[in-house]
C-alpha cells in the first residue's frame, strides 16, 4: 500500500507540474493588463510597474522564477490587492467555498442515496417516479435558475431564510440546497441504477434466502456494493463543489474562491490565477487518490494493488 | 480497512463540516456582536453594502474607489469634501499661504492625533508623498497624481524609468517644522485644495509604518488612523466585512454622530436591493439600471448625477475612415441618446452633448457651472446631419462600406449599450458595420493602451474638482489620449489654461470651453453619450447621507441616525 | 488414429503474461506435442490450467513468449509476411466457447459466415457468396432462412453451429475447438459433437479439442493430453489414458468425473492429487517422457522408472 | 384422464421435421429495431423525443415567425410582458400583457405604452421580440451543444479506440495524458480558454471540447478493451481480418450504443455549460443570443419582469430534462446489461 | 414416506418486453423427508424458476404465480406474505446457488454472512452465533475457521466459497435445502468434493434436498429420486434407478443416450434434434413433440397426462397410453435397461 501511494503521489506531482506549466503559459497569452489603473498611467509609469513585478523579463525567465518560488512554496503576491500573499487570499476565500461545498455534498449525497435506495426498492411505483422526477429536475435545471428562484421566493417573498451574506449557519441553508441539487440528483440516479443491479445479484438473492429483512438487504448488503460506482462520480464532484460554484457565490454574496478566481482572471492577477488553478488541480488529484483509496475501504476486493475494475 | 474505520471517516467528515459551519458563522465572534447589535438597534449605527472588498489600505498604493472611500472616513488629508462638495479643512489648520507666483504653498498642520496617540506632523505628509513617488513602492496613483503638479515628480519618474537612482529629496515637499508643510508646484494649480483632499496625499506616520514593515495596512491592527472613524474588524483585502467605529481622538469628534458603520460585500445589485428590502442593511451600493426602475418614485431611492461621462473614443491611429472628421461627426450624431438614457439606462442618467460633465465644477469667481458656457448642445443627436456627413465622408474616402470594431467592457450595461449603439449606427448610417467586442476591463485598458480598437466606449470620472481632469485628456500625446487625436489649437488652449491663465479663473474657463467646442463641434474627436447617474437605496432613518463627486464616494462624518 | 503424418509440431511453447512483473503468470510453460493429420487431439484440465491459452497461442491470437509451432514443418510463429499469414489463417481455424460472445451481435448471420470468404476472396460473385453461405448453413443443419437473422435470435446450439460454419467457410485443414460444448445444454452437446465428427470424416479435418468434460473428450478424441498448471502432464491415446492413467493428477481427474450411471457412482472411489507427492528435488529433470509408445508422462527419471514398472504390470 | 377415449388414429406416428423446431417464430429484428421497441415502451423518453423535436423545429423556424428580427430594437416597445391574441382574455394565463408593480398594483403595460402590437412572449429592455430571440437563442445553444458533442465524439472515439485497441505502451502513454487532463479542473481551462480565444460561438465550443472529449475517450477505451477480447473479434482475427477492418466492422458498430448514450449526456452538459458561462459573463458577444445570455439578461430583472427570465429558463430546463430522459431511455434500451 | 414439501399444479409466467413467457406450466412434485430429489432439464426448462418460486425469490416486478400451491408443513408458501416468508427462509428452507463467485457479498466478511441467519432465526447472541458459525465452517471442511471467519469472500477459492455458501445454508439446520446447480461452476475434482460433502452433511443433519442440475452424472451421484423437466413441465419422475435404467419418456431417452459414457465407442451419439421450445408461444400439444422422432398425431393436439409406470415412476408421454403403438427406445437406452434388469436380478 505504501508503495502504491508513493507511486501515486509521484504521478500527482508530475501532473501538478504539467498543469502549472500549462496554466502559466496559457495565462501569458491572456490579453489584458494586470494594472487596474493602466488607463491613467503613462508609458513610463507602466514600464516601472512591469519591472517591479518582473513582467518585463522574457517569459521563460518568468517561468523559471515562478517554478523556483513554487518549489519553495511561495505563490507570490497578488496584483489586485495591496501586498497580500496569494496563499492568504486562497486560504481565506477557500474557507466559505469549502464549507459550502462540503455541506452540499454531505446533504446531497445522503438525501440522494436515500432517494436512490427507496427508488430501487420500490421500483416502478410512485416512490420511484417521484425520486426520478426530483433527480431529473436536479440534474436538468441550471443551478442559477434554481438559486435565483429560491432566493426570490423563499428569501425575499416569504422571508424564511436570509437572502444573502455569509454570517452564520442559517445563511448557508439556501446556497447549500441550491448547490446540493446536482450531487443529490446524481447520487440518486446512480444509486438507483446500481442498487437495481446489485439487488438482482446472486448474493442478494442469497441474503433473501437467508431470511434477511428488506432493511438489512438494502442497507447492510446492497448499499455498500452499490456505492462503489457512486464514489467514482462523486469524487470529482466533491472538488468542483468545494472549489466553489461561482454562480451560487455570486447570487448569495458568498466571499468564496470561485468568485475570487473569476475576478482574478478578469483583472489579470497572474499570481492568484496560478495559485487558484494549482489549488484546484491539487484538490482534484488528491480527491481522486482518496476516491481510489476509498474503493479499498468500501470494496475489500480492491486492495490497492489491483486498481479499479 | 475495517468497516468501523469507514464509519469513523464518515463521522469525522460530519464533525469537520459542523466545525467549518461553526467557524464560518462565528468568524471572530461576530455572532455575539450581532446579537448585541440587534438588541440595541436604535444606536447610532448604520449598515452599508459595497460591491467589492477593500483592495488596499495603504493610502499611497490604493487606486480604487472602495479603498478611497474607506480612507476618507478613517483617515484625513489636509482637506476633505463636505456634504455640499465644498473643500473644508482637515489636517490643515485653515487656509494655506501661497507665494505670489502661485507655485509654493505653505500649510499649517492642526493639532491632531493618530489613533496611537502620536501627533500628526508635517513630516507625516512628506514621508507619505515621498513613499508614493518611490519606485520601490510601485504606486500607481502616486506618480499619476503628482506628475506635472508637484515639483520634481516628473524628473523622479523619468529617472526611475531609465533605472537610474532616484533622489526622493528632490520632490517639492518639505517639513519646515513639525507643524508646517511646504509644497512646491510645477505650475500654478487653482484646484490644489481639492487635490489635497485626495487620499494619495494623505499623511502616514513614518514611525508606525516602518515598525510594521511589510505588514503595514494588511489588517486593521496594522493601521493607525487620524480620521473621524477607525477601521475595525478588517482582516485584510479578502475580508468581506468590516466596520468603522467612531474615533474618539478625532480632532472634530463632536461633529461625528455615528458610533459605527457596518460594511458588507454583496456583489449582485439585485441581491443588494433584496437585502435592503428585508431590512438587513440601511444603505445599498450603487444599483444597476435593472434594479432602479423597481424603485421609481420611492423616496428611499437617492439619485445624483455623477461627473462621470461615457463616450465613444474613435481611434484615428490606423483607421482611414475615423481619420475623416465627417465620418466621426456622422457616428457621433447618429445615436439617439435620449431614447437610450430613457429606455435602456432608465436610472436618471442624462444625455451628454459635452466633454466636461454637468453639475461638476463652478467657477470660483462667478459661481457659475462650467457647463453654462457651452451648454448641452455640442454634437447632439441629429440623424439628418449624420447622414449628410456620412455621405460626404464616404465620398471623400471613396468607399461605401466601413467596418468598425467596437471595443467595450463585459459588464451588463456595457453590453446592452453596445447592442443599442450598434443597432443605431447600422440603422442610421448605410454601409457601416459594427462588430462588438466585449472584454474584461483589464483587456479593454490593455487594448486601449496599445490603441488596438476602432471605437471604444469608455467612462471617465474626475480625479479632482476641476475641468482640467477632463480637458487635458485630449492633448496631443497625452497618456490618456490613446486615439491619436491631435489638434494644435486644442493643445494651445489647454496649455494656456494650465499656465498663463492659471490664476484668472474666468479666462481659464473660457479657454477650456473653447477647447471643448473644438474637440466636439469641429473635430468630433469623441462621441459623448451620457452622463451617469448614481442610485442608492437609503433607509429613511439615515440623516445627512453624504456622497462625493470626486475620489472617495461617501463621508460619514456628518451622517447620523434619526 | 488417422495417420502418423505430423500436421503440427508444438515445440517448447511458452506463453507468459505480465512478464517481469510481480504478477507474472506462466499460463503455458514449455510444452511440446505433435498433432497428426486427421486426428482429434483432446486437451483437458481444470479451468486456468492453460489449455485455452495453448490453443490461442497456437493460432497466434497471442504472441508466444517462447517456442515454436511448426505447421507442415513451417514455423508459423515469428515474423511473417501478410500473404503468408493469410494463408496460415485459412488453414487453421478456431471454434469458440461462448456461442453468445463469439458472434458479432450487429452482423447478420450471412455476413458472419461469409466474413472469411470475403477476407480471402473465395467467392467469385455475390450469388456465389450467398450460395456458399447457404451451403455452409445447411452443412451445419440450418437453412437459408436463417441467413438474414441476427445472432441474438438463435439458441445456444444454433449459434455454436453458426460458429462452426464460419470456421468452415475458409475450408481449413485444422480446427482448434476451444471448449465448444461447455456452454451448451446436454441435449445440444451431442448435436454439435456429432456434427464435428461428421465434418471430420467428410473433410478430413484435424481437431485440437479443448474441454474439461472428460467423457465427451474421451468420446471424440483419438489422443488426449492432460494439462496441469501450464504443463502437459500426460499425453496418450484416449483409451490408454482412461484405462491406464499414470500421472497421479490424471488419475485424480478421472476419478472425479461423474458418470450418468447411478450404479457406477455409488461405487466410485475418488482419488486426490497433491503435487507434493512428486517430491522433486532441484536437480531432477522433470520432463515429458515416453512410458510406452505413444504414452507420455511428465516425470523425473526416478518416476519414469517407477511408472514404467507400474505399466508393465 | 387416462380413461378418456381417444380415437385410435390419433396414435399414428407422424413424421416430425426436426428442422422445424429450428425455425424462429419471432419476427427478425436487428439491433436498432429491437432497441427502438424498447425505447418505445419508455413513455418518458418518447414524450421527450417529441418535445425535443418540436423545440428543434422551433429553433429553426421560430426566429422567422413573427417578422421581428432577433436584433431589431424598438425602445418605445421595451419591457413589454407576453400578450397573445385570444389567450389574453383568459385571466389566469399570463398572456394578458399585465405587469405587477412592487406595491402589488397590476397594470397593462401595452396600454401604458400605447402599443397595439402583440408580442407573444413580450419584449426585452431594448424592445426586442423575446419570441424571436428565444428561438434564436435555442438555435445557438443547440448549435453549440451539437457541435461540442460532435467534436467530443470524434476526438474521444478516435483517442479511446486507438488507446484501447493498440494497447501496450501506447495505451499506457495515452492513459497518462488523459489522467493529466482529468487532473486539470475543466472550469479553469474553459474559462482561461475563453479569455484567450475571445468569447464567441466557436471559442465556447472549443473551450467546451478541450477537456470534454476525455470522458468519451475513457468510456470508449474501456469498451474497446472489453470488446477486443470478445470471441467474435478473436474469430475475425483468426480469419485474418486486418486491424483496420476489425475496428470498422466489429468494434465501431458495437461501440455505437455507448457512443450514442454518452453523446446524449454530453449535449445537455454543453448547453448547461454555455449557459453557465453566459451567466458569469463569459458568453457570447452581443447581440447574439443563447439561452444562457437570455437567462442572464432576464435574471437581472427577475423581480420587475419575471417573464424575461422564466421563459428561457423553461426552455433550457425542458431541453435538459428531455435530453436526460432520452439518454436514460436509450441507455436502458441499448445497454446490454439492462437487457432481459 | 413423509412428505415435507408438496408442489401442486404450479403455473408461473414472466412478463417481458416481447410478451408473457409461461415458464412453468403445471408442475407437480413431492419432496420426502431425508431424500434428495434431483430436478434435471436443460436451461429454460423451468427448474430454477420452480426452486426460486418455492423460496419467493422470483423478481417481483415481472413474475407472477398464476396458479398452484406450494405446501410446506401445511402452509401454502405461494400465498404467504413476504414478511412471513422471511421467517421460513434460511431457517426451514435454505438455498445454495450455482456460482459461488457471485453468491457471496463481496464487501462483507464471511463470518458476518454466516452469523446473519443464525442471529436472526435462532436468536443467539453475537458471541454464540460466532461460535456456532465457526463450528459450521469447520463442519463444511474449511481449515482454520477462526481465521477464515474474519476474511472476505475474495480471499477464498471457488470450492471454498461454495463450502461457505453451504455453511450459510445449513447454519440453521433447515428442513429443506434447495441446491440450484451448486457444482456447475466448479472443476470436476472440486465438484466431487462438494458432492461428497453435501451427502455427508445431509446424513448428519437429516435434511431433504432438492438438487437442480443439468448434469446427469451429478444426478446419478446424489439423487434418490429424479424429476425430468422439459418446457416448463415435469415429463418424468422416478427413483434414480428407474429413470436412468428404465426411462419412459422419449426426452429422457434422448438425454441419457446423448451423453457418452467412458465406454461409448465411435458410433454416432444419439442426439435430440432441434432446439427447445420457445415458452413465449408454447405449443398446443406436447412441447417435446417437434423434436420427438416417435411423435404421434395426438402429441400435436393434446398435452399428455402423467402415466403411471410404477408406484414411484411416472412419465408424461402418450407412448405410455395403452392404445399407443409400442416403440423401442434407442440402443443406448436398451443397453442400460438390460444392465438395470441385470442389476435387479443381481440384487
Amino acid at each position: 500500500m505504501a508503495k502504491y501511494v508513493t507511486q501515486r503521489i509521484i504521478y500527482m506531482i508530475i501532473t501538478l507540474f504539467l498543469i502549472a506549466s500549462f496554466t502559466f503559459f496559457l495565462m501569458k497569452i491572456i490579453p489584458g493588463t494586470p494594472f487596474t489603473k493602466a488607463d491613467k498611467l503613462s508609458e513610463t509609469q507602466l514600464a516601472i510597474m512591469k519591472e517591479k513585478y518582473g513582467l518585463d523579463d522574457p517569459v521563460p525567465v518568468q517561468y523559471a522564477n515562478y517554478m523556483m518560488n513554487l518549489v519553495k512554496g511561495d505563490l507570490g503576491v497578488s496584483f489586485q490587492f495591496d501586498n497580500v500573499g496569494v496563499t492568504e487570499i486562497i486560504v481565506k476565500s477557500f474557507g466559505p467555498s469549502a464549507q459550502l461545498g462540503f455541506q452540499a455534498i454531505i446533504f446531497g449525497t445522503i438525501f440522494g442515496i436515500i432517494l436512490g435506495v427507496l427508488a430501487a426498492l420500490k421500483q416502478n411505483t410512485w416512490v420511484d417516479y417521484g425520486s426520478t422526477f426530483i433527480a431529473v429536475l436536479g440534474k436538468s435545471i441550471p443551478s442559477f435558475v434554481f438559486a435565483g428562484l429560491m432566493q426570490y421566493y423563499l428569501g425575499v417573498k416569504l422571508g424564511w431564510f436570509p437572502v444573502a451574506f455569509w454570517r452564520g449557519p442559517e445563511y448557508t441553508i439556501l446556497p447549500t440546497i441550491a448547490l446540493a441539487m446536482f450531487p443529490l440528483a446524481t447520487a440518486a440516479r446512480f444509486v438507483r441504477t446500481e442498487m437495481i443491479e446489485v439487488l438482482e445479484s446472486d448474493y442478494i438473492v442469497l441474503a433473501k434466502a437467508k431470511g434477511a429483512s428488506w432493511f438489512d438487504i438494502a442497507f447492510k448488503h446492497a448499499l455498500r456494493n452499490a456505492l462503489i460506482p457512486v464514489v467514482t462520480v462523486l469524487g470529482p464532484l466533491v472538488v468542483s463543489l468545494m472549489t466553489g460554484s461561482l454562480v451560487i457565490e455570486k447570487i448569495f454574496g458568498i466571499p468564496g474562491i470561485g468568485e475570487q478566481f473569476v475576478k482574478s482572471i478578469q483583472v489579470n492577477d497572474y499570481p492568484v490565477i496560478m495559485g487558484t488553478t494549482l489549488l484546484f488541480a491539487a484538490l482534484f488529484v488528491v480527491v481522486i487518490l482518496i476516491v481510489d483509496l476509498l474503493y479499498g475501504v468500501i470494496d475489500p476486493r480492491i486492495r490497492l494493488a489491483g486498481g479499479k475494475k | 480497512m475495517k468497516k468501523s474505520k469507514y464509519l469513523l471517516l464518515l463521522s469525522l467528515s460530519l464533525v469537520v463540516s459542523m466545525f467549518l459551519a461553526a467557524c464560518g458563522g462565528g468568524d471572530k465572534g461576530k455572532d455575539d456582536d450581532k446579537a448585541a447589535d440587534k438588541g440595541g438597534k436604535s444606536a447610532q449605527e448604520i449598515r452599508m453594502l459595497e460591491s467589492t472588498a477593500i483592495p488596499a489600505m495603504d493610502s499611497v498604493k490604493a487606486s480604487d474607489t472602495v479603498s478611497f472611500t474607506t480612507m476618507n472616513n478613517v483617515m484625513e488629508g489636509l482637506y476633505r469634501l463636505d456634504p455640499n462638495q465644498e473643500v473644508v479643512p482637515g489636517m490643515a489648520d485653515g487656509e494655506p499661504t501661497v507665494s505670489d507666483d502661485g507655485l509654493t504653498y505653505t500649510f499649517k498642520i492642526r493639532d491632531a492625533k493618530w489613533s496611537n496617540g502620536d501627533p500628526v506632523t508635517a513630516n507625516d505628509f512628506v514621508y507619505a508623498w515621498k513613499k508614493a513617488m518611490d519606485p520601490a513602492t510601485a504606486s500607481e496613483y502616486g506618480p499619476y497624481m503628482m506628475e506635472g503638479k508637484i515639483k520634481g515628480a516628473a524628473e523622479i519618474i523619468a529617472a526611475a524609468a531609465e533605472k537610474k537612482d532616484v533622489d526622493l529629496n528632490t520632490l517639492g515637499v518639505k517639513a519646515l517644522d513639525e507643524k508646517t508643510l511646504e509644497v512646491a508646484l510645477e505650475k500654478p494649480i487653482p484646484y490644489i485644495k481639492s487635490l489635497m483632499a485626495f487620499p494619495t496625499f494623505y499623511p502616514q506616520n513614518q514611525k508606525f509604518v516602518e515598525e510594521q514593515g511589510d505588514k503595514y495596512a494588511q489588517k486593521a491592527e496594522n493601521l493607525i488612523f487620524n480620521g473621524p472613524f477607525v477601521l475595525s474588524d478588517w482582516d485584510g483585502s479578502t475580508d468581506s466585512e468590516w466596520s468603522y467605529i467612531k474615533n474618539k481622538d478625532y480632532w472634530d469628534a463632536d461633529t461625528v454622530k455615528l458610533e459605527k458603520v457596518q460594511w458588507n460585500v454583496l456583489k449582485d445589485p439585485q441581491a443588494q436591493a433584496n437585502a435592503f428590502e428585508t431590512g438587513e442593511v440601511d444603505i445599498t451600493g450603487k444599483l444597476s439600471s435593472d434594479v432602479v426602475p423597481q424603485y421609481e418614485g420611492d423616496e428611499r431611492l437617492v439619485k445624483w448625477l455623477e461627473p462621470t461621462l461615457a463616450w465613444l473614443k474613435m481611434n484615428q491611429k490606423d483607421n482611414k475612415a475615423l481619420q475623416n472628421p465627417d465620418i466621426r461627426k456622422a457616428i457621433a450624431q447618429a445615436i439617439n441618446k435620449q431614447d437610450y438614457v430613457d429606455g435602456v439606462l432608465n436610472n436618471g442618467s442624462i444625455v451628454a452633448n459635452y466633454a466636461v460633465p454637468n453639475e461638476f465644477v463652478k467657477n470660483e469667481e462667478t459661481g457659475k457651472d462650467f457647463r453654462d458656457i457651452n451648454g448641452n448642445k455640442l454634437l447632439p443627436y441629429n440623424v439628418d446631419a449624420a447622414k449628410k456627413a456620412w455621405k460626404k465622408g464616404l465620398a471623400a474616402l471613396g468607399t461605401d462600406t466601413v467596418e468598425l470594431r467596437y471595443l467595450t467592457d463585459d459588464t451588463e450595461t456595457a453590453k446592452k449599450t453596445a447592442e443599442y449603439i450598434k443597432s443605431q449606427l447600422e440603422t442610421n448610417l448605410k454601409g457601416i458595420k459594427i462588430s462588438v467586442e466585449s472584454v474584461p476591463f483589464s483587456v479593454r485598458i490593455d487594448r486601449q493602451n496599445k490603441q488596438d480598437y476602432d471605437l471604444q466606449l469608455a467612462l471617465w470620472g474626475p480625479d479632482y474638482l476641476d475641468p482640467m481632469t477632463f480637458s487635458d485628456l485630449w492633448v496631443t500625446g497625452s497618456g490618456n489620449n490613446k486615439m491619436s487625436y491631435s489638434n494644435p489649437k486644442y493643445d494651445k488652449l489647454i496649455k494656456d489654461a494650465q499656465t498663463t491663465l492659471a490664476q484668472s479663473p474666468v479666462e481659464r474657463y473660457k479657454a477650456l470651453a473653447e477647447a471643448e467646442r473644438i474637440l466636439l463641434e469641429e473635430d468630433a474627436a469623441i462621441a459623448p453619450i451620457y452622463q451617469r447617474s448614481s442610485n442608492v437605496l437609503v433607509s429613511e432613518k439615515v440623516k445627512n447621507f453624504t456622497y462625493h463627486l470626486v475620489g472617495p464616494e461617501y463621508s460619514f462624518k456628518w451622517t447620523s441616525v434619526k | 488414429m488417422a495417420s502418423t503424418e505430423k500436421l503440427l509440431e508444438i515445440k517448447n511453447l511458452k506463453q507468459y503474461f505480465n512478464v517481469g512483473k510481480a504478477n507474472e503468470v506462466r499460463a503455458v510453460d514449455d510444452i511440446s506435442f505433435d498433432i497428426f493429420k486427421g486426428e482429434t487431439l483432446g486437451l483437458v484440465g481444470e479451468s486456468g490450467c492453460g489449455k485455452s491459452t495453448t490453443g490461442r497461442t497456437i493460432i497466434r491470437l497471442y504472441d508466444a513468449t517462447g517456442g515454436e509451432v511448426l505447421y507442415n514443418g513451417v514455423n508459423v510463429h515469428g515474423k511473417k509476411s501478410k500473404a503468408e499469414l493469410k494463408e496460415f489463417n485459412r488453414k487453421m481455424q478456431m471454434i469458440f466457447q461462448d456461442p453468445q460472445a463469439s458472434l458479432n451481435p450487429r452482423m447478420k448471420v450471412s455476413d458472419i459466415i461469409a466474413e472469411g470468404i470475403d477476407i480471402h476472396g473465395l467467392a467469385s460473385s455475390k450469388e456465389d457468396r450467398m450460395n456458399r453461405v447457404i451451403e455452409l448453413l445447411e452443412t451445419v443443419g440450418l437453412n437459408k432462412e436463417h441467413a438474414n437473422r441476427y445472432p441474438h435470435e438463435f439458441s445456444g446450439g444454433q449459434r455454436q453451429r453458426i460458429g462452426i460454419a464460419r470456421a468452415l467457410a475458409v475450408e481449413p485443414e485444422f480446427i482448434i475447438a476451444d471448449e465448444p460444448i461447455s456452454a451448451l445444454d446436454v441435449s445440444i452437446q451431442a448435436q454439435v459433437v456429432n456434427l464435428m465428427k461428421k465434418l471430420q470424416k467428410e473433410k478430413g479435418l484435424t481437431y485440437l479439442f479443448i474441454a474439461h468434460d472428460l467423457s465427451m473428450v474421451k468420446y471424440i478424441s483419438d489422443r488426449i493430453g492432460v494439462m496441469y498448471f501450464g504443463k502437459l502432464v500426460e499425453l496418450a491415446p484416449a483409451d490408454d489414458l482412461y484405462n491406464n492413467p499414470i500421472h497421479p493428477y490424471t488419475q485424480s481427474l478421472l476419478s472425479a468425473i461423474p458418470l450418468p450411471d447411478p450404479n457406477y457412482e455409488r461405487n466410485r472411489k475418488r482419488k486426490t492429487y497433491n503435487p507434493k507427492v512428486h517430491n522433486y528435488s532441484s536437480d531432477d529433470e522433470v520432463k515429458l517422457r515416453e512410458i510406452k509408445p505413444g504414452h507420455f508422462v511428465q516425470c523425473s527419471q526416478k518416476e519414469f522408472e517407477q511408472y514404467k514398472a507400474q505399466y508393465a504390470k | 384422464m387416462e380413461n378418456e377415449k381417444i380415437p385410435q388414429e390419433m396414435f399414428s406416428p407422424v413424421e416430425m421435421d426436426a428442422t422445424k423446431s429450428e425455425q424462429i417464430s419471432k419476427p427478425s429484428l436487428n439491433y436498432w429495431q429491437d432497441a427502438w421497441l424498447r425505447v418505445r415502451k419508455n413513455k418518458g423518453a418518447i414524450v421527450s423525443i417529441i418535445i425535443l423535436a418540436i423545440l428543434i423545429i422551433m429553433a429553426i423556424v421560430g426566429p422567422n415567425i413573427t417578422g421581428h428580427g432577433y436584433a431589431d430594437q424598438n425602445l418605445k416597445h421595451n419591457n413589454l410582458p407576453p400578450r397573445i391574441p385570444v389567450l389574453e382574455n383568459i385571466s389566469w394565463l399570463p398572456f394578458d400583457g399585465e405587469l405587477t408593480r412592487k406595491n402589488g398594483d397590476t397594470y397593462n403595460a401595452y396600454k401604458v405604452k400605447h402599443v397595439d402590437e402583440y408580442y407573444w412572449l413580450g419584449t426585452d429592455s431594448l424592445g426586442r421580440d423575446i419570441f424571436t430571440r428565444l428561438w434564436k437563442g435555442t438555435q445557438v445553444s443547440l448549435y453549440i451543444a451539437f457541435l461540442a458533442a460532435a467534436i467530443d465524439m470524434i476526438i474521444g472515439v478516435l483517442y479511446g479506440a486507438i488507446s484501447g485497441f493498440v494497447g501496450g505502451r501506447t495505451d499506457n502513454f495515452m492513459q497518462r495524458i488523459t489522467e493529466i487532463l482529468i487532473g486539470i479542473p475543466n472550469l479553469v481551462v474553459v474559462i482561461l480558454m475563453i479569455i484567450v480565444l475571445k468569447p464567441g460561438i466557436l471559442s465556447i465550443t472549443i473551450a467546451l471540447t478541450i477537456t470534454g472529449w476525455v470522458g468519451m475517450a475513457r468510456v470508449v477505451r474501456a469498451q474497446v478493451l472489453k470488446l477486443k477480447s470478445q470471441e467474435y473479434v478473436l474469430a475475425a482475427r483468426t480469419l485474418g481480418l486486418s486491424n483496420g477492418k476489425i475496428i470498422g466492422k466489429h468494434l465501431v458498430p458495437n461501440l455505437a450504443g455507448v457512443i450514442i448514450i454518452n453523446t446524449m449526456f454530453t449535449i445537455p452538459n454543453a448547453i448547461f455549460f454555455e449557459a453557465f458561462l453566459s451567466f458569469i459573463g463569459l458568453g457570447l458577444q452581443p447581440p447574439h443570443a443563447s439561452l444562457g445570455t437570455l437567462i442572464d439578461d432576464g435574471f437581472k430583472v427577475l423581480q420587475l419582469y419575471p417573464y424575461q427570465m422564466i421563459i428561457p429558463a423553461i426552455v433550457i430546463s425542458l431541453i435538459m430534462i428531455c435530453f436526460n430522459m432520452v439518454a436514460d431511455g436509450l441507455r436502458d434500451a441499448l445497454d446490454p446489461k439492462m437487457r432481459d | 414416506m413423509e412428505k415435507i414439501l408438496e408442489v401442486k399444479d404450479l403455473h408461473i409466467s414472466f412478463h417481458t418486453f416481447s410478451g408473457e413467457v409461461q415458464a412453468i406450466r403445471g408442475v407437480n412434485f413431492d419432496l420426502h423427508k431425508g431424500e434428495t430429489l434431483a430436478i434435471v432439464g436443460e436451461s429454460g426448462s423451468g427448474k430454477s424458476v420452480t426452486s426460486k418460486a418455492i423460496m419467493h425469490l422470483l423478481p417481483e416486478s415481472n413474475s407472477e404465480i398464476k396458479q398452484g400451491q406450494i405446501l410446506f408443513e401445511g402452509k401454502d408458501l405461494a400465498k404467504l406474505s413476504d414478511k412471513a416468508m422471511q421467517k421460513i427462509r434460511g431457517k426451514d428452507i435454505s438455498m445454495i446457488f450455482q456460482d459461488p463467485m457471485t453468491s457471496l457479498n463481496p464487501t462483507m466478511k464471511v463470518g458476518r454472512q454466516i452469523i446473519e441467519p443464525i442471529m436472526k432465526h435462532q436468536k443467539l447472541s453475537k458471541g454464540a452465533a460466532k461460535k456456532r458459525a465457526i463450528e459450521i465452517l469447520d463442519l463444511v471442511g474449511i481449515p482454520n475457521p477462526e481465521v477464515r471467519f474474519e476474511q472476505y469472500p475474495h480471499q477464498f477459492s471457488g470450492g471454498m466459497r461454495q463450502r461457505v455458501v453451504i455453511a450459510i445454508a445449513l447454519a440453521c439446520n433447515p428442513k429443506v435445502l434447495i441446491a440450484d446447480e451448486p457444482t456447475t461452476a466448479l472443476d470436476v475434482t472440486i465438484q466431487a468434493q462438494i458432492l461428497e460433502l453435501m451427502k455427508a452433511l445431509q446424513k448428519k443433519i437429516d435434511t431433504s434436498i432438492i438438487f437442480i442440475t443439468h448434469d446427469l452424472g451429478v444426478v446419478a451421484n446424489v439423487a434418490d429420486r429424479v424429476a425430468v423437466m422439459y418446457g416448463g413441465k415435469i415429463v418424468e419422475v422416478g427413483t434414480v434407478d428407474e429413470v436412468f435404467y428404465n426411462p419412459q419418456h422419449p426426452y429422457t431417452w434422448g438425454l441419457i443416450s446423448s451423453m457418452p459414457t467412458l465406454d461409448t465407442e465411435d458410433e454416432e451419439l444419439y442426439a435430440i434434434p432441434g432446439t427447445p421450445p420457445d415458452l413465449l408461444h408454447p405449443p398446443k400439444g406436447d412441447a417435446f413433440a417437434p423434436r420427438n422422432r416417435y411423435a404421434m398425431k395426438i402429441d400435436l393436439e393434446k398435452q399428455p397426462p402423467m402415466f403411471k409406470v410404477s408406484d414411484t415412476h411416472y412419465a408424461a408421454t402418450w407412448l405410455l397410453h395403452p392404445e399407443a403403438p409400442k416403440v423401442e427406445p434407442p440402443e443406448a437406452v436398451q443397453k442400460r435397461k438390460r444392465q438395470f434388469l441385470g442389476l435387479k436380478e443381481g440384487n
